[in-house]
């Protein structure tokens, strides 16, 4: 095989680089929300997609072929998404797409993917994305299933059977919502409150007032930051006995800074990329999540965070997808329902039944100490 | 058909020819989907006009009509199975709907507290979506909304099919505008105690304008929602509405024309702005939303008026200045006693 | 005659791209009551703007006493000792009697003592007495007549040495009409306050005028001493006919 | 001479101010009746009231024999009553032409949806309504104007503007607040023809105005309104000589020689 | 009974926020008669400064000294270089020009301090204080004590002072106002300086409650309006009014019928309030349309 040359910053550049007298670049689109809203989001993913796709090219690209990825801005906007996709397939003729970081233009993407037959990786927390399945639609993060169900299994070993939630109104919240009320008699656990806040909402006191006056023994928290570290804050002025258990939502170091020393006893569900160092050295993701924080930090100069890990693992299947479909790739959604392939997200086992892949079990629960995640065995 | 079309002439032949060529001028596809989305928000944008440049009436939540037209229709053909045209009607009679009755409520109120009522529906509505889940599906939406089979489903027939509805709209518009039917809108914009002197009910023609401009944003979130096929609340906020708002008064809120050229023309920046992220990339702020933000300073600061207003005083300059006994002739007829 | 308080050079004026002053030249001497007349739409309250500073789009040049003040704007202009009743009186509706009198003596507030306004004041309101039987009433709420004294009141509390009245008695009752007139030449004699009148009821402006101008679509047409005005035949039929005394 | 309005004790209450205490007065088929008064006197509310612009606190309107307390404010143009007003409200960003032709609102009647669809229905009133308000301009002699922005006529144009926009609604009584004020002696005794002329074609007008040359000339009856009540009415000769409307609103002989 | 109590306590808390984002409007409507939707962004700038400063080692209590004279600057000059400029708009495009600035401004805090959210220490302890069973913190008490101060010192500005008489005069009659001498391009400068001083305030002393970021004005600045309207355009008092009892509102909405619908709870009662009220609570004093 000839071997393709990394280029440099530039993916586009690079592809053209590597396929110089030998074949056309692999072109993949990618809308990630690079402004609006969901840009803490897009910004990480799209870093960890540039960062793979030099090293993908370093080490040959695929079946002899660089990959080169267009990426496209959706300013977390449905219709913007849609637009996007459309343009990456009608423009840059992309063969297959990545993203988006939301649920909301994901699924709007899924809508016309689905219809133009053209696989498509999501990198969005809603469950609806691919339940039902459907061709060759396919997502990378833990869903709010994930979360929920490794809550429970927590709260069970416990011996909690009443709880409360109070989850953002956005889409992911709601989410969480639905999986929890979902699965809580599974798991015999009763829901006592189910209330909600606003993504911007400047104080929840009330609703955690309200959360007070029950009989709940522990509190469920479903959002992105801030809004779970207000709530963390709040609940200590309101002096709050019970313990908070925070969604991965807001697993990062930003959720550590802005509660402060409030954060102290809140726990959290998370992906093991949350806590690189403490992971069993026998866990077979291991070594992949070392790789992949090492090879980010020395590329950014920054931690990555779930969402980063999200893209890296999206571009990752895709080439293996490619990969094992000898680069064609109309085949991608079939081959993909057979992919197996450890991430660093979790370890992810693609069928007919489950475009997800993965299972509770990737996920750990963590405790905040000392404004460090401490894992819990 | 020619009383529809005869009097608008020259300016209604250059859009339909724009209209007609633009898929065809350029270059790739792509541009349909533009094209089509901001068809869509020329429709709402028009029947704004009406509202606020006609009847002056501030109206901050039009996004909720849109909204509601959008989940009528999503919600008749995905979970009642209508089809999308019986869809689409029902997206124009229910907004107009709650137009009226919202209408009939706040037809008391004036200027920025009638804009604080609206806002407030506008919020009201988009919550309602949100938490009346198992029709609305919630915040996480619906799914699956079938497409309209219009010719086939292909981008250039929507693209057509959006259009020729912002046309009839457009005509529509106009007429109305240039009727006693508009020129007591404008009468009212101006004067309500005058206009009521003269026989206008002015509470009726104020519910009028409402429930027209409900209805047209209705029929806007129906197409969208079946361009879509995907809704979530998210779209209907006050962002959006705001957005409409944008279009109306950068076009130059008493001209349909102008609210026409304002979805144009925001149509535009946004396309510009993207092609701006791709120039800079790796900034870790919202350049366009800095450019977007800049581009309405501007435009307010330099023509208060609006686009077409100042396009059109330019040419009457222009004119004035070609033909200059003219307006001599003009002036002394003015101030002669 | 005292030396010009008030000169006006070549003035234009423009509203969007229609010029409706056409070079107008204008001169108020101390102590004088001149009148300008003209009929409607001829210019006479545009003219009073582009003096006082309100109408922005001019050419042409303004001189108060002995500085040049084309440019200067109308907040500044009032503190050189010029003050403007506005067309159609322009009080502060929704302010009491007692602060739209206080507002207008505001600009010398730092410099003369607020003991040494409420002094003044009292003149005033001896010269206007219903306004001080109206003290706390809000100025909106004054009738039209009423209104137009709180004006003029407003006006001297500014201490002016030029005082312009713009159609004082614009629609006021033919018995208040004359009052507002006579108590124009009262200030002048007792204060020695400089006029420039603007009236549609010629008849009653020539009468405590020494001087008038008569202005036709932005131009003057006519300039004398009031006798000569009254005089003229084109001035007498258009401006002032006979009077309804005559009927 | 039939009674065409007939006021019964109206009163107007503005918090504690009793702007208009108990009047009573007639307009006739085809009269013009003045209305006079020192400021304040109450003349503008009387008029709001008669138009239906405010509402009364006591008493009764009553027009053509019927009660207009019920009558909404739009429909006074339809049963024949239309007015100008004191602070001029004119449609400014409109034409002229176009201002007047919202006067014959009430004389047209194509709907919304035929408007909007230009109907030909719709198409044939327009062109009615253009060639009669062109007429109206004409006659106050606007017709050179007809295509000018409203805003950009001087003050006086907007009055004869107003005056034809209150007259193509072709009204049995035509209330005038103040048509002369800011208008010279030449355009008063103009303005003064012309309301005669429309007397003459049928119409009544109730006037409100301080230009005494005009009210002398033209008016039928006056009446006089001195703080909210009626002090005086007849004919412009025995207002004249009323010591009481002389005291409160005319001034005496020697006043005016004293200046003159 | 707690709970109860505990719900007043908190709506209050989040209803002074509000007032002091609805004074900064009235203050700047009654001088211009503009609506200033950035005025969400001067508190959202507020506290975005203070923590920058923080952030360069500048102690707390010159960091919010600082953060204020800038917002008040910053208020100045939007003012100066771009309201002035716009004399002429309509009210509609004047709210549009707001919401550019708003925007504007927005797009460069996220491009200055990127879209994260920050923390900000209380003024004094975060520890909570406990009144009979009913919780409130620390720092909730220097919001109420802000917007008091704010509110009494507004008051004797507007009322007591030749200055506010000269503000006043500007808003009910700009021209006028200009012939004694008042310029209402500098009373205007001042207003929206008052309001960005008010503003800043309001963002340095909620943000330890919650947190800061690039975009929380926005929902501040909306609530903050409708309590300017709800209480009637033009009137301190009444704002700070109606803005506490949307706040108890929301509260008592979360808690007894449904936080999900809290927001709508509060607007629906917003309206209602406006159908019975057509001018807000303490309606603008009107003196009617006079003689028409
Ligand atoms: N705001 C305006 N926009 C356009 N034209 C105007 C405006 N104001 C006045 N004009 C025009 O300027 C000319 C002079 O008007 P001005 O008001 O100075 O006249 P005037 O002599 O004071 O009349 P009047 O006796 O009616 O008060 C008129 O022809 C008028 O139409
Ligand atoms: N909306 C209102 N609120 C309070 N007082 C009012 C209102 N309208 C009128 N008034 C008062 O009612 C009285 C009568 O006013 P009106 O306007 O009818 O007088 P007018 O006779 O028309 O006077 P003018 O000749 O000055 O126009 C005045 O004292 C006035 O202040
Ligand atoms: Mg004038
Ligand atoms: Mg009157």
């Amino acid at each position: 095989k000839p071997a393709a040359e990394a280029g440099g910053g530039q993916p586009a550049a690079s592809g053209q680089a590597a396929e110089a007298g030998s074949k056309e670049p692999i072109k993949i689109g990618a809308v990630f929300s690079m402004t609006g809203p969901n840009s803490p989001l897009g910004v990480p993913e799209k870093q960890a997609v540039e960062m793979l796709v030099k090293e993908i090219n370093g080490a040959g690209g695929v079946d002899g072929r660089s990959v080169e990825v267009v990426f496209e801005d959706d300013k977390s906007d449905n219709t913007e998404a849609v637009k996007a996709i459309k343009k990456l397939v009608s423009k840059e003729k992309v063969v297959a797409v990545l993203g988006s970081s939301g649920s909301g233009p994901s699924l709007g993407m899924a809508e016309f993917s689905q219809a133009e037959k053209i696989p498509l990786i999501s990198m969005a927390a809603a469950d609806q994305i691919t339940n039902p399945v459907r061709a060759g639609i396919f997502k990378t993060p833990h869903t709010d299933v994930h979360g929920t169900k490794r809550i429970y299994k927590y709260l069970k070993e416990k011996g909690i059977t009443k709880i409360a939630m109070l989850n953002d109104s956005n889409p992911y919240g709601s989410g969480w919502t639905q999986q929890l009320k979902k699965y809580a008699p599974e798991y015999g656990i009763t829901i006592v409150a189910e209330e909600k806040y606003g993504t911007k909402d400047p104080s929840m006191s009330s609703q955690l007032t309200k959360i007070k006056g029950t009989d709940a023994q522990a509190l469920i928290v479903a959002g992105t930051n801030p809004g779970p570290a207000t709530i963390v804050k709040e609940a200590k002025q309101l002096n709050f006995s019970i313990p908070i258990i925070s969604s991965h939502g807001s697993a990062n170091s930003k959720f550590l800074e802005l509660v402060g020393d409030a954060g102290n006893g809140v726990l959290m569900v998370a992906g093991k990329l949350l806590v690189p160092d403490q992971i069993d050295a026998n866990d077979p993701q291991a070594a992949v999540v070392k790789k992949f924080v090492d090879g980010y930090k020395a590329a950014y100069n920054v931690e990555p965070d779930g969402f980063a890990g999200y893209g890296y693992d999206g571009l990752n299947l895709m080439v293996e997808g490619l990969k094992q479909a000898g680069g064609d790739a109309s085949k991608l959604g079939e081959v993909l329902e057979k992919v197996k392939h450890v991430g660093v997200t979790g370890e992810f086992v693609f069928s007919a039944e489950d475009h997800n892949g993965l299972t509770e079990d990737s996920m750990i629960m963590v405790e905040v100490k000392d404004g460090k995640f401490q894992i819990l065995k | 058909m020619k009383q529809l079309f005869g009097k608008w002439g020259k300016g209604l032949g250059i859009y339909l020819a724009l209209m007609i060529l633009f898929p065809f001028v350029m270059p790739d596809e792509y541009y349909r989907s533009v094209g089509i989305v901001i068809g869509l928000h020329a429709i709402v944008s028009i029947g704004l006009c009406l509202v606020m440049g006609l009847a002056g009436q501030i109206s901050l939540g039009q996004a909720a009509f849109w909204g509601i037209g959008a989940y009528t229709s999503a919600v008749l053909t995905t979970k009642f199975g209508l089809t999308p045209l019986l869809g689409l009607i029902a997206s124009a009679i229910v907004p107009a709907l709650f137009a009226f009755i919202l209408g009939r409520a706040i037809a008391g109120l004036q200027g920025y507290y009638l804009a604080m009522a609206t806002l407030a529906f506008g919020y009201i509505v988009q919550i309602g979506i949100s938490e009346w889940e198992p029709v609305t599906g919630g915040a996480s939406g619906m799914i699956s909304i079938p497409k309209i089979a219009f010719f086939g489903d292909s981008e250039l027939s929507m693209y057509y099919l959006i259009w020729g509805i912002v046309t009839c709209v457009l005509l529509f518009s106009l007429n109305l505008m240039h009727s006693r039917i508009g020129r007591a809108f404008r009468a009212i914009h101006k004067s309500e105690i005058a206009a009521t002197s003269m026989g206008v009910d002015v509470r009726k023609f104020k519910l009028n304008a409402f429930v027209v401009s409900g209805m047209f944003a209705g029929i806007s979130g129906g197409l969208y929602a079946h361009y879509m096929g995907i809704l979530d609340p998210q779209p209907f906020g006050m962002h959006e509405s705001i957005k409409f708002l944008t279009m109306v008064v950068i076009g130059g809120m008493t001209s349909i024309w102008g609210a026409l050229i304002g979805a144009l023309l925001i149509g535009f920046i946004s396309e510009g702005l993207v092609l701006l992220s791709e120039v800079v990339p790796g900034l870790q702020g919202d350049v366009d939303t800095i450019v977007f933000g800049a581009i309405l300073v501007l435009i307010v600061m330099f023509m208060p008026e609006g686009l077409v207003p100042r396009i059109r005083s330019m040419y009457e300059k222009a004119q004035a200045k070609k033909a200059p006994a003219k307006t001599e002739q003009r002036m002394e007829g003015k101030a002669a006693t | 005659m005292g030396k010009a308080i008030l000169r006006v050079e070549s003035m234009r004026a423009r509203y969007g791209p229609v010029e409706v002053l056409h070079g107008i030249d204008l001169k108020v001497n101390e102590g004088e009551i001149v009148s300008l007349l003209g009929s409607n739409g001829a210019g006479k309250t545009t003219l009073l703007n582009c003096i006082c500073g309100l109408h922005g789009a001019k050419d042409g040049k303004v001189w108060l006493k002995d500085q040049e003040i084309t440019r200067v704007p109308a907040e500044l202009v009032v503190t050189r000792g010029m003050a403007h009743v506005p067309e159609r009186r322009q009080i502060f509706s929704t302010l009491t009697v007692e602060d739209n009198l206080w507002l207008g003596a505001s600009h010398r507030m730092p410099k003369t003592s607020k003991r040494e306004i409420a002094k003044e004041m009292a003149t005033v309101y001896e010269r206007f007495p219903i306004l001080a039987e109206r003290k706390w009433q809000l100025g909106g709420t004054l009738s039209g007549g009423q209104q137009q004294m709180l004006a003029i009141g407003r006006a001297l509390l500014s201490r002016p040495q030029l005082l312009l009245l713009d159609e004082p008695s614009l629609g006021l009752a033919p018995l208040i009409a004359k009052e507002i007139l006579a108590i124009v030449q009262e200030i002048r004699s007792q204060w020695g306050t400089t006029v420039l009148l603007v009236e549609q009821n010629a008849r009653a402006a020539l009468a405590i005028s020494d001087r008038a101008y008569v202005l036709s679509t932005g131009t003057v047409m006519l300039e004398g001493t009031a006798e000569m005005i009254k005089s003229d035949p084109r001035v007498q039929s258009a401006y002032l006919g006979h009077s309804h005394e005559a009927v | 001479m039939t009674t065409l309005l007939e006021v019964q004790d109206l009163s107007r209450d503005f918090g504690g101010v009793r702007a208009v205490n108990r009047v009573d007065f007639q307009v006739r088929q085809g009269e013009i009746l003045a209305l006079i008064g020192p400021n304040g006197a109450g003349k503008s509310t009387v008029l709001n009231m008669v138009s239906g612009v405010i509402p009364p606190s006591e008493g009764e309107i009553r027009f053509d024999d019927q009660p207009m307390s019920r009558v909404p404010g739009y429909e006074y143009a339809k049963r024949g009553i239309t007015r100008t007003f004191q602070n001029l409200q004119t449609f400014d960003d409109m034409t002229v032409l176009e201002n007047v032709m919202v006067g014959m609102h009430t004389k047209t009647k194509a709907s919304l949806f035929s408007c909007g669809m230009s109907l030909g229905s719709a198409r044939r009133e327009e062109q009615i309504m253009q060639a009669r308000a062109g007429a109206w301009l004409e006659k106050v002699g606007l017709g050179s104007l007809s295509a000018w922005q409203a805003g950009s006529l001087p003050y006086g144009k907007l009055r004869l503007m107003e005056i034809a926009r209150a007259m193509v609604a072709e009204p049995r009584l035509l209330l005038l607040d103040e048509p002369a004020a800011g208008l010279n002696h030449t355009e008063t005794a103009e303005m003064s023809r012309m309301f005669q002329e429309i007397r003459e074609n049928g119409t009544a007008i109730l006037l409100v105005e301080h230009d005494m040359d005009m009210i002398m000339t033209i008016a039928d009856r006056i009446v006089v309104l001195d703080q909210g009540s009626k002090i005086a009415e007849g004919t412009p000769r025995e207002i004249q000589e009323n010591p009481r409307v002389i005291a409160a609103y005319l001034g005496t002989e020697e006043q005016e020689d004293s200046r003159g | 009974m707690t709970e109860l109590l505990q719900y007043v306590a908190n709506g209050l808390v989040s209803g002074g926020i509000y007032a002091i984002v609805a004074v900064g409007f009235i203050t700047i409507y009654n001088v211009s008669k503009v609506i200033n939707l950035a005025q969400g962004e001067f508190l959202m700038l507020g506290g975005m400064v203070t923590v920058a400063m923080i952030g360069m080692n500048v102690p707390y209590a010159l960091a919010a000294l600082l953060a204020i004279l800038i917002v008040t600057l910053i208020g100045v000059m939007m003012q100066r270089y771009v309201i002035a400029y716009v004399k002429k708009a309509s009210p509609i495009s004047l709210i549009i020009l707001t919401i550019g600035i708003s925007t504007l401004i927005r797009g460069l805090a996220s491009f200055i301090w990127g879209k994260d959210a920050y923390a900000l220490d209380p003024i004094t302890s975060n520890q909570p204080i406990s009144l009979g069973g009913v919780n409130i913190a620390q720092q909730s008490i220097w919001i109420l004590a802000a917007v008091l101060i704010i509110l009494f010192l507004l008051w004797y500005l507007m009322d007591r002072t030749m200055l506010g008489k000269k503000i006043n005069a500007c808003s009910v009659n700009p021209m006028a106002a200009r012939l004694m001498g008042i310029s209402p391009a500098k009373m205007s400068m001042l207003a929206f300086g008052i309001s960005g001083a008010t503003g800043a305030i309001a963002g340095i002393v909620i943000a330890p409650l919650s947190v800061t970021s690039y975009d929380i004005g926005v929902l501040l600045g909306i609530k903050g309006f409708s309590a300017a309207i709800l209480g009637g355009l033009g009137n301190p008092l009444g704002a700070a009014v109606a803005a506490f009892i949307l706040g108890i509102v929301e509260s008592l909405g979360a808690g007894y019928i449904s936080s999900g619908m809290k927001d709508a709870i509060a607007f629906l009662v917003l309206i209602a309030m406006l159908l019975v009220k057509p001018s807000g609570i303490f309606g603008e004093r009107s003196v009617g349309k006079g003689g028409l």
